[in-house]
Parts: structure tokens; sequence; C-alpha cells
């Protein structure tokens, strides 16, 4: 555990706080951008490049672009504070009896970083032994286009469910 | 695999399509209705000869859930119980057409459908091969007997539906549960006479089973405290009342019952595992506590509706007891009951028709006005009291000996004090009937075919508005069957002529019952059932 | 023989004829998307008698050796599903050409969602699955969005923030599993799992649990049903009330039986149990005092799946086979109820439980249909909703858990009062019985109503053919392989 | 437990995207808690996948590698992702060209209205 990656994580989770109690929706859509760019470094940190680039690029990028500019056609609420600090009990208790138990899970997560993990047996050894037999280097990208070709199959259909999604919802399907 | 079973099912399931399609040609309806109901009783006459020579015509419709069949078998006690449906759902049949057309009722395509439906199921109860069909059928009888008991429509009609379905489906649940308890424990649900074997196995579980099927039953069977749902619905048109709630779903209750202590369990298991005395217990306390609730109530039909309730537990008590004697008076005490009880309410169907009376303090004089009607009533009342000659003192005496026989003296003495508080409530009607009042003096003001003029008499909810709606020139006009009840001061021939017809037929089973293939049938089924 | 991977890409890639050819030629998204589909019933017919006659059929996509590769599995556990899938869409389909909507864009998100569906359906890896719970997912917020209300709009809206939460949970117990074993197909799941330690087997079943009761819409997940099935076009509401639950409780069962026997199995099941008798009890709660009919129907829906759920945590054989009997008749009855109340809707202007009054006069044959729908729905002998409550309780009674056999019978008395009340306004109720029809059906309408009511008649005896398919799959179950994989 | 932090911080996103998502009126904000939400999950992942003294899963350098599949799996994930936030936003844009508004409870209040 590097201070780096700390200071990362700190800066991540302070900005999804800021994203969650400004009461400007501008103001949040921002703090989410800075939040994904503390992701999209978080991902080189830990050694996922490709990640990191989708993140920056779709994450921070489009996905931000897409909030101003619903932003921009709709309104967004003025006056009063800054942050809104109140939470409905029920929220509180729901979130928070899930979350205590995902941290009381923690404990018997393997460490961060740990060889012996269950995960870099099995499928990750495969990928990693038999990408070069497709004369590809990144096994990401091996993985993405020959091992697990069929999920970017589906999500290419995401994809296009998408756009003809909102074709659909903004009443542009009617053709 | 035999045709005839299937056909005694598919008759008057059939008709149901016919009579729906025609329900707005009132004489090619009724045409169906009683083709139907011949061709049912033919059918089911041949398969009571069939079964008596010794036959088990069967008919298999494959494996339906688990590794049980939907399958229909005539043995003798179904075959009983099926020709006693068949017979009677013909003589209602006439009596339903006057009556519904002498009522001017709403609906009546729906009416007689339902009807039909409702005979198909009771085949179906009667000749099911085990007790998954058994279920199947008797869920469809609640299903079809619903839009009869709520015929008018009226807020309380809806009521008394609402009430009927939560009862009975409830008991369908109970009986759900059971026969899956059942299903468990013996792995099958066939009827086996003298029991399926292996039940005993597991006596916590066979007793609980035992309780649900009871309760299950017991509902249709208004046993004591799950009876509530009987009187609420008499505010059905008469005839149904008569032949639904006097005979096919209330039998059927009770038939069930019998089907699970000689069929599912056999007399020995039952009375090996102790369960005898609760059943017959719980059917002597429902006989008393009818017996005596019946004598408070006002309403023709609402005392008749109690003394069913009473009845029927003497039948419960016979297969309660599990002696041989005392089954073979249950067996008898079904047709018994039947062709006492609708005797009963058919002359209370004509009384409310032809002279609009629904309360037992009305009924001053009548006998003078409807002779013939009030005879067929005092006779059969008395039977049902349990005087020799009629049907009733035939099947009670079998029970008497039963009960001495499994040295029951308590539930004898039960018996016979049952029969007292019969006589107690039908003595002041028929009292009042022939001994005391001036006809036209008393009771509803009538109008010249002698009906009421709007009053607000109308029986248990039973729509006055039909009756004070369509002014009389309408009905002289349009209404050209209605006529005969003026050239005969009695009652109209279409209610008469049913009543007649059972009342005798109520006589023939108290003076030769056993020259009647009911009994032959009867007989059979106690000697399969115990070697 | 076929890759079911076909049953998969036909659908999927299909689904670009509508959208770009009705910007070319107007309407030719129906007859475009009927040609896919009847395409894909024949592919589902075909492969669905393949594997219910002999093995279950299988393939690794692109030949990728399990468990490293993708594997999709046709086994008698999915193949009445995807069959179901495809004729289901079918005949909602007819129903769609004339009562709506029509846009090319529109089929384009039905054959989607039909891929998606099937895909969930066929996959043996846990993370294609949740790939194709977004195809779905994303698809079913597009319909429900169609409608023309605004209502609409928010409707689909909340659908599609609470579905994506139940897909993320999903995906959150994917990433415990795969930390745990290092491994995403579900056999070598299964084979590795009880050797993982506890918390994180519990907390990847617990997700993966929590994520698709998000998507059957178990109590108190269900939020986003009633709206979302109230505010989308009638066939819409349909088609999701067939398919869209049902994959997803398809999904669960096979996670709890293929996946995750032996994971904490006494609090699992404590816990899954507790939430479908919530599920049955407040379903029929909400139902009971529902206005809309739709909105009856959708909470009807809760306590549905909540009898489902009670088969697949019982587990026996014979509470399984009811399970996926079940799951079938209730999306044939559930779907034909909603069509027919689009097809009132539109010939007679009427959507609440009040408005219905009186219909069984003005509509008879399209209410004795009804009648026969919510018959089924309640469990009244010879319907399927009969039989699969009834093998449910009996496997429920052979494993001794006398709660969720009491749960399954009771909940015969819980559908005779919700949907009681409804037969009982149609039939006798007080209503304006004269008022002539507001609008017009077409024959596909009712054709595709006479399919569900006769479906809901004749598939009653449908439970020992289940059984019988269903009995060698879960004989490797019990000798501890995951399920229809060969180890 | 700090050794695990990664896993931590990936769990409070989780809980304050899902708090954002319950609990705001204002619909764009519930968007953006999903997506906070969904990144959690996505830290959860690539956190799994970071080995000590590892590197990038390119095969021509020398290992040990950080684990390929995870960060497939988010690739497809954030991808996944980015369509659902489009749809909701598209969704966003007609009920505030329907309502005026992206309160929830001011779009409740309208269809309430609009139903009398």
């Amino acid at each position: 555990m590097t201070p780096l990656v700390a200071a990362l994580l700190a800066f991540v989770v302070a900005v999804a706080v800021v994203t969650a109690l400004a009461r400007d929706v501008l103001v949040a859509t921002v703090a989410f951008a800075a939040y994904s760019l503390g992701l999209a470094v978080l991902w080189v940190v830990f050694d996922a490049p490709d990640v990191a680039l989708t993140e920056a690029a779709v994450g921070a990028g489009v996905v931000t672009a897409l909030f101003v500019a619903v932003l921009s056609r709709t309104t967004r609420p003025v006056g009063g504070r800054s942050f809104s600090l109140s939470v409905s009990p029920t929220v509180v208790i729901v979130v928070g009896a899930l979350t205590a138990a995902l941290v009381a899970t923690v404990p018997s997560l393997p460490a961060v970083g740990d060889p012996d993990a269950p995960a870099f047996d099995g499928a990750a050894a495969y990928y990693l032994q038999e990408t070069g037999a497709y004369g590809i280097d990144n096994a990401v990208t091996a993985v993405l286009v020959v091992f697990r070709g069929f999920d970017t199959f589906g999500e290419i259909a995401v994809v296009f469910t998408a756009v003809v999604a909102v074709l659909v919802v903004r009443g542009r399907g009617d053709a | 695999m035999s045709l005839l079973p299937v056909a005694v099912v598919v008759a008057p399931a059939a008709a149901v399509l016919a009579i729906l399609y025609f329900r707005d040609r009132p004489n090619v309806r009724e045409a169906w209705t009683f083709a139907a109901a011949l061709a049912t009783l033919g059918a089911t006459g041949w398969l009571a000869r069939v079964v008596l020579a010794g036959a088990r015509p069967e008919a298999v419709a494959g494996t339906y859930v688990a590794d049980v069949e939907l399958s229909l078998r005539a043995d003798p006690m179904g075959a009983m119980f099926a020709l006693l449906a068949a017979t009677l759902w013909l003589v209602t049949s006439v009596y339903s057409v006057g009556y519904m057309r002498g009522h001017d009722e709403v609906s009546q395509g729906r009416y007689f459908a339902a009807f039909a439906a409702s005979i198909a199921a009771t085949m179906g109860v009667a000749l099911a091969a085990n007790l998954l069909t058994l279920f199947v059928c008797y869920e469809l009888l609640t299903v079809a007997t619903y839009p009869l008991v709520v015929h008018s429509e009226s807020d309380e009609a809806r009521a008394a539906g609402r009430t009927y379905l939560l009862y009975t489906l409830g008991g369908g649940v109970a009986l759900l549960a059971g026969l899956s308890l059942v299903y468990v424990a013996a792995g099958t649900l066939s009827f086996v006479p003298g029991g399926v074997g292996g039940l005993a196995a597991d006596p916590l579980l066979a007793r609980a089973a035992f309780g649900l099927l009871v309760a299950g039953f017991g509902v249709k069977t208004a046993l004591v405290p799950l009876h509530t749902w009987l009187p609420a619905a008499m505010v059905a048109p008469t005839p149904v009342s008569g032949l639904l709630h006097a005979v096919a779903v209330v039998k059927s209750g009770a038939f069930g019952l019998g089907r699970v202590v000689t069929h599912v369990y056999g007399p020995e298991t039952v009375a090996d595992l102790g369960l005898s005395l609760p059943l017959s217990t719980l059917a002597a306390v429902t006989m008393l506590y009818a017996g005596v609730v019946a004598l408070r109530q006002t309403r023709i039909k609402r005392a008749l509706a109690y003394s069913t309730v009473s009845q029927l537990a003497y039948i419960a008590l016979g297969f309660g007891l599990a002696e041989r004697t005392a089954v073979f008076g249950a067996l008898l005490h079904v047709p018994a009951h039947a062709f006492m009880k609708i005797s009963l309410f058919f002359v209370a169907g004509l009384l409310y028709v032809e002279s609009g009376v629904t309360d037992v303090d009305d009924m001053d004089g009548l006998g003078r006005r409807h002779p013939v009607a009030m005879a067929a009533f005092a006779v059969t009342a008395a039977g049902l009291a349990g005087f020799p000659l009629v049907a009733g003192f035939v099947s009670k005496w079998y029970l008497l000996v039963g009960s001495l026989r499994a040295d029951a003296i308590g539930f004898a003495a039960a018996l016979l004090a049952a029969g007292v508080l019969k006589l107690l409530l039908f003595w002041p009607m028929i009292r009042a009937a022939f001994f005391r009042g001036d006809p036209l003096a008393s009771g509803p003001a009538r109008d010249e075919a002698g009906r009421t003029a709007a009053d607000g008499g109308a029986p248990d909810g039973e729509s006055s508005a039909s009756t004070a709606g369509s002014s009389l020139s309408d009905r002289a006009g349009a209404r050209a069957w209605e006529a005969p009840s003026r050239v005969w001061r009695e009652s109209a021939p279409a209610l008469l002529v049913p009543v007649v017809a059972v009342a005798l037929g109520a006589i023939v089973l108290g003076l030769v019952p056993d020259r009647l293939p009911l009994f032959d049938l009867a007989t059979e089924a106690v000697a399969e059932v115990f070697g | 023989m076929i890759d079911p991977a076909l049953l998969v890409a036909v659908p999927l890639a299909g689904s670009a004829l509508p959208a770009v050819a009705s910007r070319l030629r107007p309407r030719t998204g129906w007859p475009l998307a009927l040609g896919v589909l009847l395409v894909q019933s024949v592919l589902a017919v075909w492969v669905a008698a393949a594997a219910l006659a002999g093995d279950p059929v299988r393939t690794q996509v692109a030949g990728i050796p399990a468990p490293f590769g993708i594997g999709l599995l046709v086994d008698a556990l999915s193949a009445p599903f995807v069959v179901l899938i495809a004729l289901a869409a079918l005949a909602v389909l007819a129903y769609t050409r004339r009562g709506g909507p029509r846009s090319g864009a529109f089929y384009s998100l039905y054959l989607l969602l039909i891929g998606g569906l099937t895909g969930v359906c066929v996959t043996t890896d846990v993370f294609n699955l949740y790939v194709f719970l977004e195809i779905s997912g994303l698809a079913s917020y597009g319909m429900v969005a169609q409608a023309d209300r605004g209502a609409a709009a928010l409707a689909a809206l909340k659908y599609l923030l609470v579905g994506t939460v139940g897909a993320s949970l999903y995906l959150f117990g994917v990433g415990y599993a795969y930390v745990a074993t290092g491994t995403l197909d579900m056999a070598a799941l299964r084979a590795a799992l009880p050797a993982a330690s506890d918390p994180l087997a519990l907390a990847a079943l617990g997700l993966m649990v929590l994520g698709l009761s998000v998507k059957v819409a178990l109590f108190p997940l269900h939020t986003w049903k009633p709206d979302a099935y109230e505010a989308a076009p009638p066939g819409v509401a349909a088609l999701l009330a067939a398919l869209a639950s049902t994959v997803a409780a398809y999904a669960l069962g096979r996670l709890l039986l293929a996946v995750f026997p032996g994971v904490a199995e006494a609090v699992v099941d404590a816990a899954l149990l507790g939430l479908a008798a919530a599920s049955i009890v407040a379903g029929s709660l909400l139902a009971y005092r529902s206005e809309s009919v739709a909105r009856l129907l959708a909470y009807s829906s809760l306590a549905q799946f909540g009898i489902v759920v009670v088969g697949f945590v019982v587990a026996t054989p014979t509470a399984i086979a009811g399970s996926v009997v079940h799951l079938i008749g209730h999306a044939v009855m559930k779907a034909g109820s909603f069509l027919v109340v689009g097809l009132l809707a539109r010939t007679h202007d009427v959507r609440t439980v009040a408005e219905y009054a009186g219909l069984a006069r003005r509509s008879p044959y399209v209410s004795a249909g009804f009648a026969v729908l919510a018959l089924g729905l309640i469990g009244i002998p010879p319907t399927v909703g009969f039989a699969g409550k009834f093998y449910i309780a009996l496997g429920a009674i052979e494993a001794g858990s006398w709660t969720a056999a009491a749960l399954v019978l009771a909940s015969t008395l819980f559908g005779l009062v919700y949907l009681g009340r409804v037969l009982e306004r149609m039939y006798v109720g007080e209503g304006d019985t004269h008022a002539g029809p507001t609008g017009a059906a077409s024959p596909g309408m009712y054709a595709a109503v006479a399919v569900a009511v006769l479906a809901t008649l004749a598939l009653g005896g449908v439970g020992p053919l289940v059984e019988g398919w269903l009995a060698p799959v879960l004989d490797g179950l019990d000798a501890g392989l995951a399920m229809g994989v060969v180890p | 437990m700090l050794e695990r932090l990664p896993y931590l911080a990936a769990i409070a996103l989780v809980g304050i995207g899902l708090a954002v998502l319950v609990d705001d009126e204002h619909l764009v904000k519930k968007v953006l808690g999903l997506n906070v939400f969904q990144t959690g999950i996505f830290l959860f992942f690539v956190t799994a996948a970071a080995r000590e003294g590892g590197s990038a899963p390119n095969v021509a350098k020398a290992g040990p590698y950080a684990n390929p599949l995870p960060q497939v799996l988010i690739l497809t994930a954030i991808v996944v992702g980015v369509s659902v936030t489009a749809v909701a936003l598209a969704l966003l844009v007609r009920i505030h060209a329907e309502y005026g508004t992206l309160r929830e409870d001011a779009v409740r209040a309208a269809i309430e209205e609009g139903r009398e």
C-alpha cells in the first residue's frame, strides 16, 4: 500500500462525497468529472492502462459531456445552501446495513497484490500463457477479442441497444 | 379404458357450451338442458347396471401431476352418487324452468350453464378414481356454483358469494394440503376399497392429513364450525338451494368424507389411529347444534339450511363411526336426505313464487291454498324427523343400529335427540299450514295470479325487483306458459310436478328401499369396503 | 447440431434490420421482426427438442476450452425458457401489429430484448450473464419509455435506476465469486466454491441473489415494477410480464442450484424463504389495494415469484419441477392478462377495477378469457397455475419444510382475495353494462389472448413431462456436479 | 485492514452512490449517484487485478503481470455503464421537456395533477 494509492483513494472518496452533497447539479457534475479523472489515475497505478484510457475518455470525457449537455438543456436549482446534509434515516439504515455487511467481508479478501490469491490462478494464468499464441502482446486485448469475444459481442449489442433506446426515448424512432 | 364414465361427465359439460351459445333463445336453451339431463341420466343408469353386474369401467386421461393420473373409475359408491345426482338434475331442470320463468329472473343463460357445469363437476367428484381427480372436480364445482350463489347480483348475494368462495376454496386448500400429505405418506392417491394401507406407518402425519382432509370436505359438508357459508348461500334462487346446497355441493363434501374413510384410510385404519371418535363427536355436535339453531330461524329457507347442516352430520356420523352398518346407513342417507330436502326446498320455492311466502310466520293456512305441495312438505318433513315409511326412516334405522353395534350409545342417543329436534322444527310449520289461519286473510297481499305485489318480502335477498318491476300486463301478454296456474289453482305444473315426483321418490325410498338400484349399489359398496 | 450461440446471435444481429430498414422504407419494422423471430423460434424449438430428447446441447464460444472460455448450454432447465422466450415473443408480436407501438426502432429493441433474455438463459458464464442482463435491461427501459404518456418516461427512469442497481449488485457478486475462486464458469465455480473461504462465497451469493431479486422484483425490491408495467404500452407490459422477471428468476434458480448449493445453506434458505414469504404476503396485500388492474397484476407477480423462489429454496426435484412449471405458467397467464388489459383499454376504455364492473356482459368472450387466466393465477385446477403450485407444495412436504408448504398453499387464498375482486366486478358488478365499444382491436390481438388462454389450460398437465426432463439433470446435481456440465 | 484499503474505498463509493441514488430528489443527482455506485464496483475489480510488483499485462514485457481478466470485465462494464447513463439522460431530457422540472417530487406531483 503506497502513500500514492492512499492519497488517490482519499481524493476519490472525497470528491465522491462532494458529488453526493452538492445541491447545485453543475457543481456535482464537475466534481464527478474530477472523480473520474482520479479513478483513471488510480487505474494506471493499479497497472490497468487500458481501463485508465477508457475511463479518461469515456468516464471523464463522454459522460461528463453528456451531463453538461443535459444540464444546458434543462434547469438547475439555484439559491439555498450549496450542500445538502439531510439524509433520510431509512436510507442511512439500508445503505449502512449493506455497507457494514460488505465491510465485514473485507478481512477475508486476499490482501491487495497478493500473488497467491485464487484470482491469479485459473483463467487468468491460462490467458497470460496463451496470449502469445494469438500473436497479441497485450493480454487485455487478447482476452477482449479472443478468449471472451462473446462478451465483447454483447458489449457491442449493449451500445447498439443504448443508441436505439435513446432514439426511441427522444421520439425519433418513428420511421 | 371405457367411455361410459367419460360420457357421464361430458354430457353435462357439453351442455354448458350449447346453453351459453343459445343463451338468448330460451326454448332452444332449455331443450339442451333437458337433452343433456336425459342423456346424463341414461348414461348413469347404464353405468349403474354395468357396475352392479360387477364391472368397474375406467377411463384415464393421462398422468396429471406427480405420478397421479387424472382418471375416472365407476365403483358402486360413485355410481350411486352419480345416479342420484343425475336423477335429481332432471327433476330440478323441470322445476328450474318453472321457477326461473315464473320469477322472471335475469341472466337465465348463465344460470342454466352454471347449473350444467356444476352437475358435470359433481359427476367428476362421484366417479373420480383418486383423491387428486376428486380434488380437481371439487374445486371446479366451487367455481361452477359461484355464479349460482351470486345470481341475483344484489349486495347480499355478492357478500354471500365472497363468503362461499372463501370457505370452499379455503377448504380446498386444506384438502390439497391433506392429499399432499397422504401422497407423501402412502405414495398413492388412488381409491382402494378398505383403504390404501401403509398410512398408519407415521401416525402423526396420518392424523394430520386426516384432520386436513376432514376440514377440507367438512366445509362443504357444513360441519360446525365450518358451516356458516351454507345459510348465507340460501340467497341463491331456490332450485339452486335445492339441488346444489342440499345435493350436489354439500353431498360432494359428505361423499368425499366417505371416500376418505372407506377408500383412502379404510375403516380399520381410521379406528386404529383413533380418528373415529373425534370425527363422530364433531358430527354429533353439529347435528345437535344445527338442530337447535334451526328452531330459531324465521325464514323457511334458512330453517331448511340449518336442517341440512344437521342432516349432513348424520352422514358424517355414519362414516365417522367407521362401522359396517353405520356406513351403510350413511350411504343410504345420501339419497334419502337428497330426495327429502330437495322436495322441501321445492315447496319453499313454490310457496315463494306462487304465494310470496318466505317466512315461517306466514305459513298459516297455506295447506288449503296448496294442498298437494304442503302434503308433500308434511310427508317429507316427517321423513326427515325419522318417521317410518319415508326415506329418512330406513337410513336412520341403519345409522342407529350401526352406532349401537359400535357400542356408541351416546351417539345413538344423539341421533334420537336430533330426530326430536326435527319434529320440533317442522311440526309448527305443518300445524300452521293445515290447522291455522285463513289463506286469503293472512300473508302478503297477492295479485290474481297468486303472486306478491312488491312487498319487500323477498326471501333472503332474492331480488324482488324483478317481480316489482314488471307490470301485470307485461306478464299476461308475454308469458303464455303462466296460464296454467290460473286453470289449476294449486300451482304451476312446472313447479308442482317436480315436487310430487321427489316426494314420491322419498316415499318409494322409504317403502321399498331394497327394490331400487341405489340400495343395491350401497350394499355393493359396503361389501367392497368391509369385505 | 445447431450451435446455441445462434440463439443469441440471430436476434441480436437481426435487431439491426428493423431500425435501419424502417429509415429506408416505413413500416418494414414489424415484418422484419416477425421474420427474425420466426427463425429464432425454429432454432429454439429445434435446439430444445434435441436437448430434451438426448444430451444437453453445449458449446464453447470460439473453441476456448472450459472453464476459460464462455460456455453456452441448453439443458432441460434452460430449454423450456428458450422456447418460452421465442414463442411468447411471437405471440406478443402478433398483438403489437395493431396494438402498437410500431416504430422500427421499437422492433429493434424488441429483438434485442429477446436476444438478451435468451443469452441469460443459455450462458454458463456468470459475467456473460451480466452482459446479457444489461442488454435485456436497456432494451426494456427503452420499450417502457415508448408509451406516449409522460409518466412512462419517469417510470422508465425508475426502472432503469433500480434495474441497473440490481444488475450492478449482481456484478459485485460476480467480483466476489471471482476473487474467491479465480473463475467465472458456473461449473468451475461450483467445484471451487466449497473450498473458498466462507464470507466471500456468502457475499458472492448474497449480492448475486440480491441483484437478481431486484430484477425478479421480490418485495421490498419491487418498486420499479408496478410503475413500469402500468406506464408501458400494453404489448410491452405483456412481454415484460411474460419474460423479464421470469428469466431473472430462472437465473436465480440456476445459480442457487448449479453454483451455490452448500454455501451456508441454512442461513441462505432462511433468508430466501423470508424474502419469498414477504413477497407473497406483501404482494397480495398491495395487489388487493390497487385500483388499476395493471398495477394489481404487477403486484400479483410479487406473490407469484415468491412461490417460485420457495420451490428453488426447497430444491427437491419435485419442487424444482414445480418452479419451472410455475415460471412458464405464470409467464403465459400474466402475459395473457396484460394483453386482456390492453385489449379492454382499447375497446372499452377501462383501466381500473371499478371501471371493469359489468364487463362480462359487454365483452363476454374476452371476459371469459380473463376469468380463465385469473383462475389460473389463483391456482384453480386444472390450469397450469395449479400444477406449478402443487408440485412446489408437494416438494416442500417431501422435504419437511412445513412453512414453505403452508405458504404456497395459502397463496391460493390470497390470490382469490385480490383477483376475485376483479372477477366479481366483471361478472356481477353494477356497472355501465350497455356502453358500446370505444375502439376496435385486431384479430392478432384476440389471437394472442386466445393463445394464452388455451396454453393456460393445455399446460396444466405439463408437470410430469417437465419432471421427466429435469430428472437426469438433477441427478447430476445430487452427485455433486454442476448442472448439466461435465466436470 | 490497511493493506485492503482500496476494498474499503470501493465499498464506501458503493455506499455513497447508493445513498445519493435513493435519497436525492434531483433526478440528475440520482444518475450521478448511479455512476458513483457502479465505479465503486469497478474499483473492487481493478483492485483484485493488482499484483505486488506486477506490471500491465503485456506479455511482450517481463512478468509478473496484473490480472488481465478483471480489467477486461471492467472495460466492458464501463461501456455498459456509459450506455445506461446515456439512456438515463435521454429520459431526463424527455421528462424535463414534459414537466419542466427534474425534481422527482415535482414530477410526481405533476403526474398526479395530470391524472385528476
